[in-house]
């Protein structure tokens, strides 16, 4: 048995324009047949922590229903255990949906673990990370909590409600939000070791401070007392805390070599099949550079996109630079520029829809144009 | 146990030694088909969608691959409490030797210890290594309307084809007349899909008889058919309409996945009611790169394509270079094809890589190239 | 693929003392191993009708977790389907969280079910019934809706939250309230088969009447202009909707006569297994009367109760005529009498906890005494 | 494939005549025990507890219902995508004809190529007829910080005891220095458990080596462990303290029912972090009737008790009738035992159903009675 059990929390705190309004972060549709959250629980999975918490704070079918027994993860499901954990309480007001609240409302659950040690990682960021790596090297370091950071050199631009990291000698001095005052920042990646009898204080803690208290409000305020060890992350990261942090997430990963950095045969990430068929591009398709995911069918033209399962491309479109969800219908002669089309839109009216790359648009779930 | 209606063995022990080098290190039944699927998906899908929850595969031959796979009955959903797919090879008794199966016929005699755990109404009887997609409820309806003590599913051939197959004679009701194992003058064009259903009771006496006769040869066309009509049994013959192959040869394989190609191909595998299940790939989607020319493709996740595809099948992790060109072409899972490479009317095999360069194949054969050695 | 799809409702409109605290109806430890919903289900999959929507209106995480994948239900996981639909909006007040709202909220998951016909079910109810039978009966019959009743001889001390049936002809002339006033009722089993089409449409129309209304209530609107065919059940029938029904049910069913006509090895009752250890009984343990789940360690003395898994009974302790749920600690010498006890409660304290046998107490889960 | 590091494979073909009829229908790993597991649902539980994902399971002997069982894999959750239980039987292959395996080491190199599929750096060989509960996680990590060629688990048996076994002799860090199977006159305790950890290619090297002797008796204890040591490899003992018990005889697999009746046996099967998973009962709970009497009994679910029970095992799904008196005896799943009959010091097997007033065993018998047919 690991040493370590593991809490994947719901991520309440960014906020993602349109997308959200249907799913939480880490039920976003990414890279055209995963989820954001196969990332974490995959991470977790491939590190051998097989007893999982998710927190699910609201529209909570989607999400369910594709993380399921956890099989499909390669969880065991004997010895193995994703649980789901919803709020208990009405929040009548959002300000309440902290993940301090939606722990401690199933604190019952945490304290029964018999592991010693909890590993918590967020629902919004996609990263590759060795979890029992980072547990083993807590452990080792003495510290009373370890947290991950990115070194980012675009801060000003983006990472807008990230919390950014002062770091002195490998230790956290200060944790503040992301201010955009500065391109170069150590952003947290909201991903801890911490021992689970100092986490249960913790929020415990935090509850007499304030209503609002996310984890990182009582890291930051407990900052001095603690030892909180800073470890640096390398590699593909992404946080998917705007829309343009998730179209610019997939696009980046339009390259080979990065793609081929975050899914790796040693370090594969699950998710649940759907059962489609291969692709099929017909005699009039032109596609370059993209990713297409399968049971779609491609007469069209598809450019710099990422293409979902089962999306139909008719003759004479063109789609450029684009984030397709799954179920999407583009109709003959369309045009697609920057856009974020949510699942199941159908667009086949409107001829041309464009926006820039700074800031794509964004079509809505179901939504007929 | 809980008696189950109408129990599904399917008979996966064939050498398929058509199939040539594709089937030396996999039983037939396991290679590869249409990008992503195996061919024994077929048989085991179109049970889980007709609702026939327990089936025993039955094989023999070089199956380590195929007993793994079909073993991970959770693929088609076989995995629930009274539901499964069962490898059955051939077992030492306590009261005989071990013993290969001698015949069609005997790989299911010598599993009634298995089928009688249990005690089904009926006994579906399938081939591992045919391609379509066919409600065996369906049939079992048709069966029981017509109270028959078999029922034989059958497709019309042309008259040349026919000889070539066991063919039924019938009456104006569907009743099975005569039965002719590849006739030399087929007087019937309703062909045998080796797919039966039988009352098993009266199966399994037979199946009893014949197990201790020297001289038979233990075949359900050969043996146990003639035998049923000789006993007056009411035997039926259910008509089949759709797309079904049989892909025993390197060319029928070959043109089974070009047919997929096709708009209008019968065997739809996109339908979301009659979903046609395999093994998941841990992969990305296709990839399709910025240099990449595809004309015509049927193209799996996993795959790599930075060349020309025209008019071919790519099955998952297969990988094609800048510059080359698949033409006509099916590139079996895993497959490397080096920048440059030309590959033209051939069927390579899993996980073998071309070189930079190479050319393979040529328009022109009578033939399909295949191509199982890296070159 | 079977004709008809399946619903199962959150009988939010019953309301069980303690018990229904925790967890809604459907969530009921029930027969020491099984849980209410169990019924349900089973009786969808032995009826072959594996395509279900099981609606959880509030504290859904122990019945998700219970329920998974469906795969113990005999439910193939490709072909077949358990969707669980949670409610979408926030309800302020409770009045609002009817079934027709829930059904409403997810009217996009009615709509595109490819089956004709839908067959609903409550989760509070416990009985033995085929669906398919039910659904042919009601094809053959032209009739627009189809209920099933039961005909019970008590319906003045019991049944209180149920509604009546008056039947002219095998048809429903009314539809009312059970108000105790007389004994020999014909009680809605709230057990529908209706044209998926119809469903949507009388949703609809229940939604501009009045949002308090229930399927039962537009039901009753509608059965002067709609053709009810009344169905009766025979055997054994209990509605889950009060703490005292619930205790009487489980004590009814200690009649083997009775327990083996509602589950018999042809229409299994399946429930998810915790792979528990066989049940020890000590040389000091008396038992009489019981029936007993796995994983018990007995000492003390059982008569006429049902224990439920995990359950440790020490040397000197009584239960009698309990209902005693799973991981229940009943320390030495105490005595408890037509208790139902929830899971999880230490009674290691209070010596003497009795009842009557018509007015059974109730013990809080994880309670200590 | 993914990598994994260490595969297990259960050798579970043994005929176990020992237990004379009970395995007259079952292959000996299929045996039920314990109230509600079969004896193979140790070693599998054991491994999906730690962590081994990927287990072979080695049929030969009338394994119709020990293959449909083990390949249920979910059963120990061991169906997840990388993970599987795998029935391997004898196969006919390309390269030769189709052979029982002729000893331990032998099943093993005949499934060289299943195991080659996965590549694993260790190799887990178990035997599938022994109750214990083991962390093989543990002892792997024995095995690779000893950086042994070989583990074996020993445990300490009395020196009577010891020439039963194959016993090891051990240097002061656990390195084996000699082995003698069954010796006469034993050196020292440590028995063989019969689990051994290999390193993979040192061992498929062995292996291959191995198949082409004529003279060999392809054993493990025989063959493969002293040629490891006259190899010069590092072979060291890994010892296991706790319950152990060969279930080879009718007396020895009543003794192990009837040590779980003892408040303080070491076989935990409460123990909620080492769970021995098995195949679900649809079944109510265990019915104690109005006038039935249990003094010590160790009793699962399905059963119906309307008798006395005294310090007795009673199986999923048996019946005791009114006045009956089971005494210090073991009822198999499906027994039925009439009203007023008195059965002692017995084992009666599977489904046997003893009629009213009928007398089975005896209290001073030498030998525990089995009944495996009706009375």
């Amino acid at each position: 048995m690991a040493k370590a059990f593991g809490i994947i929390t719901s991520s309440v705190e960014h906020k993602v324009e349109g997308l959200q309004d249907y799913r939480p972060i880490g039920g976003f549709s990414f890279l055209g047949r995963y989820r954001v959250i196969d990332f974490p629980i995959s991470n977790f999975s491939n590190s051998g922590i097989i007893n999982l918490q998710v927190y699910i704070s609201n529209k909570p079918r989607s999400l369910a229903a594709h993380i399921g027994t956890g099989r499909h993860y390669n969880i065991n499901s004997k010895r193995g255990s994703i649980q789901l954990l919803f709020p208990t309480e009405e929040k009548l007001n959002p300000i309440y949906n902290t993940n301090i609240q939606a722990i401690w409302e199933n604190m019952e659950n945490v304290s029964r673990m018999p592991q010693e040690y909890v590993v918590i990682a967020p629902s919004c960021m996609v990263f590759k990370q060795d979890f029992d790596e980072f547990l083993q090297g807590h452990v080792a370091s003495g510290a009373d909590i370890s947290v991950l950071y990115h070194k980012v050199h675009h801060a000003k631009s983006g990472y807008n409600t990230c919390h950014t990291l002062s770091i002195v000698d490998g230790m956290v001095e200060g944790i503040s939000l992301n201010l955009g005052d500065e391109d170069e920042r150590n952003i947290s990646m909201e991903t801890y070791v911490v021992k689970k009898d100092l986490l249960v204080k913790l929020v415990n803690e935090a509850r007499e401070i304030s209503s609002m208290y996310n984890l990182v409000d009582i890291f930051r305020a407990k900052s001095s007392e603690l030892k909180v060890r800073a470890v640096e992350h390398t590699g593909f990261f992404a946080p998917i805390t705007s829309l343009k942090s998730f179209y610019d997430a997939n696009m980046e990963l339009l390259d080979p070599a990065k793609a081929g950095d975050l899914v790796t045969p040693d370090w594969p990430i699950y998710t649940k099949t759907n059962d489609s068929c291969p692709t099929q591009f017909y005699d009039e398709a032109e596609i370059k550079n993209a990713l297409v995911a399968n049971g779609c069918e491609i007469h069209g033209t598809v450019l710099d996109s990422v293409i979902g399962r089962g999306v139909e491309i008719a003759e004479g479109a063109v789609v450029k630079g684009c984030y397709v969800s799954a179920y999407t219908k583009i109709g003959p002669n369309v045009k697609l520029e920057n856009q974020v089309v949510d699942k199941y839109a159908e667009i086949t009216h409107e001829n041309v829809i464009t926006a820039s790359k700074d800031c794509p648009g964004y079509i809505k779930y179901r939504d007929k144009l | 146990m809980k008696q189950i209606e109408m129990l599904a063995m399917i008979l996966a022990g064939g050498r398929g030694s058509r199939l040539l080098d594709l089937t030396n290190k996999v039983a037939k039944p396991a290679v590869s088909y249409g990008g992503k699927y195996r061919i024994v998906d077929f048989p085991l899908s179109n049970c889980a969608n007709s609702g026939v929850d327990v089936v025993g595969v039955l094989t023999q031959y070089e199956s380590v691959l195929l007993n793994s796979y079909v073993a991970k009955g959770g693929l088609w959903g076989l995995d629930t409490k009274d539901s499964g797919v069962f490898v059955l090879t051939p077992r030492e008794k306590a009261d005989s030797g071990l013993d290969v199966y001698r015949g069609t016929a005997d790989a299911i005699s010598q599993n009634i210890d298995f089928i009688d755990t249990y005690n089904p109404e009926y006994l579906l009887v399938l081939s591992g290594d045919h391609i379509y997609k066919m409600n065996y409820d369906k049939m079992l309806d048709f069966h029981k309307a017509q109270n028959a003590a078999a029922t034989i599913a059958v497709m019309p051939v042309s008259i040349e084809e026919a000889s070539r197959f066991g063919i039924m004679i019938t009456d104006e009701n569907d009743r099975i007349t005569e039965f002719e194992e590849k006739p030399a003058h087929p007087r019937s064009t309703l062909a045998s899909m080796g797919i039966y259903i039988f009352d098993w009771q009266k199966l399994r006496a037979l199946l009893v008889k014949d197990m201790q006769d020297p001289d038979s040869e233990h075949d359900f066309g050969k043996t146990i058919i003639p035998q049923l009509l000789a006993n007056g049994e009411k035997l039926v013959a259910f008509k089949f309409e759709g797309y079904w192959k049989d892909v025993g040869t390197i060319d029928s394989l070959w043109e089974a996945n070009m047919d997929l190609l096709d708009n209008d191909c019968e065997l739809n595998l996109d339908d979301p009611y009659w979903k046609i299940y395999t093994e998941d790939a841990v992969a990305l989607p296709a990839y399709i790169g910025p240099d990449a020319d595809i004309d015509r493709g049927y193209i799996t996740q996993g795959t790599s394509i930075n060349g020309t595809v025209k008019n071919s099948v790519i099955f998952t992790d297969s990988k094609v270079g800048n510059g080359a060109k698949i033409i006509d072409s099916v590139l079996m899972p895993n497959v490397t094809v080096g920048d440059g490479a030309v590959v033209t009317r051939a069927l390579v095999a899993d996980g073998v890589t071309i070189s930079a360069g190479a050319v393979v194949g040529s328009a022109d054969s009578e033939h399909i190239t295949l191509l199982a050695k890296d070159v």
